[in-house]
């Protein structure tokens, strides 16, 4: 049985609730449906020991052509390992304002198990392999920092 | 010619989105790099951090991978989506 | 910072995207939200090796009381061991028909892994804890079996 | 008075959803639960099943708990929610 993959990588915002009904319309083999969303914070976490610094807006570069291939290619690998009946990733790119949505990762499966693995899976590998790059601006006027990549990141995928 | 593509804050060091260059004698990342690194010191300095990472024909890739004519390149900082 | 913490025992049908929108609404500290919905399958697994059966009913009884209990605990035991931010677990009971949703468990954090690993260890807890029981009809005229509990959920709390 | 329930397959075995017993001598689950085994053959076979669970005051609890006058005692089949 093919799974059903979506990808959209968009400057638009999405709704979590239309992604959901999508994954469920007409599924009535799939009793388990995982999702994660990634919202903006309004502040920057300082892993260095820093106070936490406000931001404002938060400005999504990413590699266009790219940016799909690696979804598309996340999704398909977390099809070959779980039994998966439809996956669906967005992520966004352009500026976005605190607490807007970022990413999306959904599956559905007969499985709870494989449904909640497999999206834990593709943020784990859409974090530290999808070509995307956020810098955060406390406000309007100020310059905007470049988040720096977080070890953590990487050796999260070592579990996989 | 390769196209060579950068992003994010090495987009920004080097004020480049991206140039073409002969392929020439250009073999792999590593010679493509080089080559790019002699354009001058901010050059040599941003493309020489050893998290810079790099895409061939929009794959991720390694320095030892190899390039030829016609080829997309990009280089860029450990990417922070999601 | 205590955590929001949201249970309901309901018969009546509920809305994923209105939960989510909840735990999300002013909530900006939260860059991470993960969510599991259960929804009733047209066909019920066989373990054994029968050929899957037709549902077209499930019948969910519950333990008044002792099932609001059970998932405040469950809830609050994953806020104690991750850094949660909003939590929260319906649980339906009463006629349901296939493809309608059952159970919804949703938690943020301000980390990704903290939010998933508190949605799969919340629906394993509930899975062998809380007082539901299913029976399944395959037509409005035929006899209901009680589905049976499976090993698998049993032993699937032993990685927490 | 102890007051007893019976959910799903066991209450449907027994066709009784609940029933209140005198607390007398009983001290444990396993006491009251050997005193409604002695209504018969019916309820002596479906309180005999390895995989009975009980909750004592809407607690899961094991045979050994100790119950007393006033308590609500629930036996119950594996549970199959979520």
């Amino acid at each position: 049985m093919a799974v059903d993959i979506s990808i959209s990588v968009q400057a638009e915002g999405f709704d979590p609730g239309a992604e959901y009904n999508c994954l469920r319309s007409e599924n009535y083999s799939d009793g388990a449906t995982a999702m994660f969303v990634g919202n903006v914070r309004d502040f920057s976490p300082e892993e260095h020991g820093d106070e936490h610094r406000p931001v404002a807006v938060l400005e999504l570069e990413h590699y266009p052509g790219m940016a799909e291939a690696a979804l598309t290619d996340i999704a398909r690998q977390a099809a070959e390992r779980w039994p998966l009946g439809r996956v669906r990733l967005i992520h966004r790119y352009g500026p976005l304002s605190a607490g807007e949505e970022i990413v999306f990762v959904g599956a559905t499966s007969a499985h709870r198990q494989a449904s909640l693995d497999a999206c834990t899976f593709m943020m784990d590998f859409l974090k530290s392999r999808a070509p995307f790059w956020k810098k955060e601006f406390a406000g309007k006027e100020s310059s905007g920092r470049w988040v720096q990549a977080r070890d953590a990141d990487e050796s999260a995928l070592d579990k996989w | 010619m390769i196209k060579v593509l950068f992003f994010a804050g090495l987009r920004e060091q080097l004020e480049c989105d991206g140039i073409e260059v002969e392929a020439g004698q250009i073999a792999t990342v590593t010679e493509l790099r080089g080559s790019l690194q002699a354009k001058g010191e901010t050059w040599s300095s941003a493309l020489s951090h050893e998290s810079l990472q790099v895409a061939v024909n929009q794959q991720l890739a390694n320095m030892q991978a190899g390039v030829k004519d016609g080829d997309e390149v990009a280089f860029f900082p450990p990417v922070t989506g999601g």
